[in-house]
């Protein structure tokens, strides 16, 4: 396959970039914030939901639009660009995806019913503790008459607080299987402890105190949990370094912008040498960034066999560049980079969070690394 | 002749430590978290506590407030050797010190040595007696590193200036109420010249401030705006056009006040902090990369700490060439982000969070965001390079 | 139509691979260890085997040297698609390259487009038939990256030119038979203007050169002096003084060939040379902070062979702005460069071995020395990124 | 104590760079290295000894000059500036440290005397494969009736070629304690491979095949063998930084002053601003350089507990700042820089081989954290 997006992604890239241009410019983001950190825009919400972005992934049999994972990731890279907050990565992202893996047809039908058309926000609740890992895993469902129980704590969920549902993974009894169930957020047993983070996104520490699961409530049951949970986990971490990818083009472009128009000492500060090469420098890694990003984008999409591998490149590449290229970004602004009224420091503020999600760079390098066995 | 002077203080020492002992509140020996719990002084200055104003009472009585300072200018009149033992047995209680305000730390060393002699006692005093309190005026909105393209005019109408112009990273500015500005009292000659000290009265018609917000927040940072200030010709301090000798002077003091920020703080050890919350594995801290970087860090925080050491060894024998303390700036303030990086990096999501309890609405986020301007405030890590390249290394200019 | 030029293309491929199989001698299908295995013709030029002779021969009959110049010029007059077929099942069976010669890599391709007809039949045919062995001559002891700032001067004498100056980095001059040169023809025009483009026999009177030890030992490169050199007229290519865009282009052509260089090379995993020679702990190796250097090595370097897909990719498809390759030469300098850095690391004492058997007689070192030359040669790291800074990003000049 | 060389060092420093400047410019390495590798100038060397080098460390009960690692550190330091060429850190570092810590009070005052006259050279062997690591040790001393016997193989012993004495590290039979003994190079039993490494110097691979080692040539035999090892190493490597801080000093000045001269484009290369911010920045790192250097000549001259830890941060540090001054000087060469006429490549290949030298900046970072429990 041709490392290119196909005509039919690039005017969905085009249209979306329009649509937030118009409808979600960093502006909407602050003013999210500034409303007491508002946890989405409904309206906009629907509006995505009537793009039809819900449906992008979902395969045809189910009524989808079966556009597939570049296309989604033309959405999310310019949602990286404005910093569009929305449950996009919670909702379509990672649990679609993971719904998708299922092979409860049932649930599935009627969960995707409700995801595109817009009804029901879902989320799915893994990580256990402050650091990414998926081999941690200590909530349990355990039997109990005609229902299981779940008991365990979740931590850093995304849009917990506003999720319809939550995809939960619990290990059962014997320690043999990972569950992977869908809980009502409404249900008895589940307690929220919402948080605020520097992206001005919630997140939510989620405790279950024997929630009742009822026996068709589970995605998975029969021993493929630990394969759906990681691929989840690869294609999620995909879609984000997607986003990343939006972030960093847009930081850089105000950024050179910045300094062809602002002067010091009687010069445009653009032409300092030492600037310029550092300018020069993130330019080849933007570069380098797409190609991955494009890359990891496609594997999903023609199933390929290192779907891992490529997971781990981009979130390993793009978490290390958006770190450069944010970091840089409000360097170059000088002062006026860490004032408030500046938008460039929101760059940052994401960054830093999005980075840690699903694995920082560490995590991912390490994991390259055993991929290769060294 | 020696003997007599050792002997005297090594007495001042004794009587020192009595008294400290004797007069300062218990309270006022503890560690400050917050700027918010220093005295401040000014017009509208209010003690945070009883102990707080029987300290500064106290000391303003011993003639302590500014102990190195002339005792007709408030000081207490102390030599070199006397107020060092002060400073010496006051960190050995972790007394606080009485009052904190610009015009001691900034402005008083630029009227010792620029101001003439009318100026000095004027204005000298009431900083002591916490009467008055300053803030500065250099930077400019649309100056940046380029202090000295400044655009605040003073236009000379005879027997006052007139101020108009605006300032910014005025700190505290809407708490003073006096400010110490650099202003353009000639535009027609080049960058450098023409530019004037004068003192504002920040109750003058004309002045205002708006508060600042950072990324990480809150910030005691203003901009001050000058809209046709009338600014009495006495207030100038120095010599009219050459205000950037000041300039210069003070900068220098402001930077090496930063750059030694590192110095001064009780450092946490970001080593122990990710042993308390990172997994370890067969012993070593499973993250190995993160290990490493820790590692690295810790390595040359204690050599530039030792750096800092050999400066001041050497400047105490006389062998100081400064070179040094040029990079102690750049340096020092890239230690302390590259920490406030790994210490993200250590503790997971539980860092980024921004307005929940747990994190103390978000301290540490915040102060992970407010080291971003470290590196560009008291002159950018470029300018610092520039500096050291140039008037360090001798490189040529074009 | 479009039917008969596939099925016309299919017969060419059949047909050259039957060829090829037929007459490609099989000592001549093993890849080369070293420049010196490579035929690169020339008065003095000696086939280094009977192969050689008999490949260079038969692939000279068959017109295939340089199989998509045009007839006249001595070449095969393929189409592009031909051309590329050849390449395909030359590459398909590991045919090596019949002739090497930098007048069909570097002089060819700028007299193709600025030589007049005379000097095209006068000079290409001999190339193909390997008589003669070109070098080129750009650079100069004093230009460095400022490669227009050259003083090698050609006098007008009426009917002939006479030069004086020196070359640097002249490749193989020792062994070359002519040379094309930049040389000055007007020093009174700006710094861009009065170069022109000439060829010079190198048994003329007056040519000399001396071969430049590099510090990884040997090398093909030289210095090449010009003593009142006497060159005919007819020598010179393209117009008088504006030598400048025949030297602009071949750079490019030669930028483009240095940054492909990594993607050509079959390339050593260094992870699977680290997981041989060092020690492992719980499956992992040891000495973990090289092993994330390896990891965040391969991660590059494998993203890196992606974008050069993809803009390839995007050359296909019309939609190449470009911009992506002008950071080829820089990245894949780097990479290079970082490689030998991380292997030897992972083979410790032994790869630091100069002058020992074990070693090759210092294979490992020499070529380690060798790559710290790449950020150099073909424009430096500095240039690279200047010209992206002000082409590709579009940041002012002072 | 002061951070600060008194003034007998600083004498010492400047009498060393008076005869160094005049008896052993870079040139002599140079000369050393065309004349087929030659391994040292035997009669440069002997005004070394003349000069006193050879007793700098050794105490006063023994006829030394006491002088101290500090006064050593000075002469290292001028001789990594010059490449100097010689047997000092072999005999004199390594050697004479190692024999300083010996209870062996016969041995230690014969040693001592041939050391110091310059009759004998001596070295110390110890690592045992291609990656520094004092924890291999595979040689072993074992009782053959009246005589020890020693079999084992070394790798990469400094100076091993020229060295009348050879000091080797081995396990008793039992395994529960390293021995050291002293071993006459030309024993029956010790077999050479001699390799010329990059930085023209010649190290060993040494193979001992039952050589017979006599009850009074051991200079550990009661068990604090290890403890030896250890301090030896640590003081070596502190040796070898302030060497290193000469390379990186001369190197950096060099190519300072190559930029301050060298025009291109009409202008100097120095007046580049991205050139002006790498030199700056390696000054910063020099000026680090100085200071840990210092300190841990102290540290041992002071007997302090915290010797190791200041050991690895001087080898890490130097290591460190020496790749990237020594890549930054061939670089901002240019063209020059790269070949064999520029005596600034002769920084780089040196650099690469004393980085390797008893543990790279890797080794001591891990070793750092070692110290630090995590």
């Amino acid at each position: 396959m041709a490392l290119l997006i196909n005509e039919e992604q690039q005017m969905l890239k085009e249209s979306t970039k329009e649509f937030l241009d118009l409808k979600s410019p960093i502006s909407s983001m602050r003013k999210l914030r500034d409303n007491n950190f508002q946890t989405y825009n409904e309206e906009l919400w629907m509006e995505m939901v009537e793009m039809g972005w819900t449906a992008l992934t979902i395969p045809e049999k189910y009524n989808g639009l079966n556009f597939g994972y570049v296309g989604l990731g033309q959405v999310l890279e310019e949602m990286g660009r404005k910093l569009t907050i929305s449950p996009i990565i919670s909702t379509v992202l990672m649990s679609t995806t993971l719904i998708s893996l299922s092979k409860n047809e049932i649930l599935k039908s009627n969960l995707f019913k409700e995801i595109m058309n817009g009804t029901k926000l879902s989320t799915v609740a893994h990580d256990e503790g402050v650091h990414h890992n998926p081999e941690i895993l200590n909530s349990l469902i355990s039997k109990e008459g005609d229902f299981f129980v779940l008991n365990g704590k979740k931590n850093f969920v995304i849009d917990g607080s506003i999720s319809d549902y939550l995809i939960v993974t619990a290990n059962n009894e014997s320690g043999s299987n990972v569950l992977i169930c869908v809980v009502d957020s409404k249900s008895t047993g589940v307690e929220y402890n919402n948080k605020v983070h520097m992206d001005s996104r919630t997140y939510s520490d989620i405790t279950f105190n024997n929630v009742k699961i009822k026996n068709d409530n589970f995605l998975s049951f029969e021993g493929d949990g630990k394969l759906i949970l990681e691929k989840t986990l690869d294609i999620t971490r995909i879609g984000l370094a997607a986003e990343m990818l939006g972030n960093i083009q847009e930081a850089f472009e105000i950024t050179v912008n910045y300094l062809k128009e602002r002067e010091q000492f009687g010069v445009k500060i653009g032409s300092f040498q030492a600037l310029q090469h550092r300018c020069a420098l993130m330019f080849g890694e933007i570069e380098l960034c797409k190609s991955i990003v494009l890359k990891a984008l496609q594997a999903i999409d023609s199933n390929d066999s290192s779907l891992s591998k490529y997971s781990s490149l981009a979130k390993a590449k793009l978490g290390s560049i958006l770190q450069l290229v944010s970091n840089e970004a409000v360097q170059m602004h000088g002062g006026i980079g860490v004032t408030d009224d500046a938008d460039i420091g929101f760059f940052l503020k994401r960054a830093r969070v999005v980075q840690s999600m699903l694995g920082d760079s560490n995590f991912h390098l390490d994991k390259l690394a055993k991929i290769k066995n060294y | 002749m020696e003997t007599k002077v050792n002997i005297d203080l090594t007495n001042f020492r004794m009587e020192t430590r009595k008294w400290l002992e004797d007069n300062c509140p218990l309270s006022m020996r503890e560690p400050t978290k917050d700027p918010s719990e220093l005295y401040w002084g000014g017009r509208n200055g209010e003690f945070s506590s009883d102990d707080q104003k029987l300290w500064f009472e106290r000391m303003l009585e011993k003639k302590w407030i500014v102990p190195y300072w002339e005792v007709k200018y408030g000081g207490g009149g102390l030599s070199n050797e006397q107020n060092n033992i002060l400073n010496q047995e006051m960190s050995r209680l972790g007394c606080r010190k009485p009052h904190y305000n610009f015009g001691i730390s900034m402005l008083g060393p630029a009227m010792l040595k620029f101001a003439n002699e009318e100026q000095k006692l004027n204005y000298l005093p009431e900083i002591v007696q916490g009467k008055i309190r300053w803030c500065q005026g250099y930077s400019e909105p649309n100056a940046g590193s380029d202090l000295a393209n400044l655009q605040t005019k003073a236009e000379d109408k005879g027997d006052y200036f007139l101020v108009t112009g605006s300032k910014v990273w005025t700190s505290y500015a809407e708490k003073a109420d006096w400010i110490f500005c650099l202003v353009r009292t000639d535009s027609s000659s080049s960058k450098h010249t023409g530019i004037s000290f004068l003192l504002i009265d920040m109750a003058s018609e004309g002045v205002s401030t708006r508060p600042i917000k950072l990324i990480s927040g809150k910030s005691p940072f203003c901009e001050t705006f000058f809209d046709s200030v009338k600014v009495p010709k006495a207030n100038l301090v120095g010599t009219l056009n050459d205000g950037w000798t000041i300039a210069k002077y003070l900068l220098t003091h402001e930077r090496q006040m930063i750059g030694g920020i590192g110095e001064t703080d009780k450092k946490l050890h970001i080593s122990d902090e990710a042993i308390n919350v990172m997994s370890k594995n067969n012993g070593i801290l499973s993250d190995t990369i993160l290990r490493s970087k820790i590692s690295e860090f810790e390595m040359n925080e204690e050599i530039f700490d030792l750096t800092i050491r050999r400066t001041m060894d050497e400047e105490k024998s006389g062998n100081n060439s400064g070179a040094a303390s040029s990079f102690f700036k750049y340096y020092g303030t890239e230690l302390n982000i590259q920490r406030e990086e790994l210490r993200l990096k250590i503790n997971g999501f539980s860092s980024t969070e921004w307005n929940s309890k747990a994190s103390e609405n978000g301290k540490q986020a915040r102060y992970f965001c407010r080291t971003k301007g470290n590196s560009i405030e008291g002159g950018t890590h470029e300018v610092q390079l520039n500096i050291i390249a140039k008037r360090i290394l001798g490189l040529p200019t074009k």
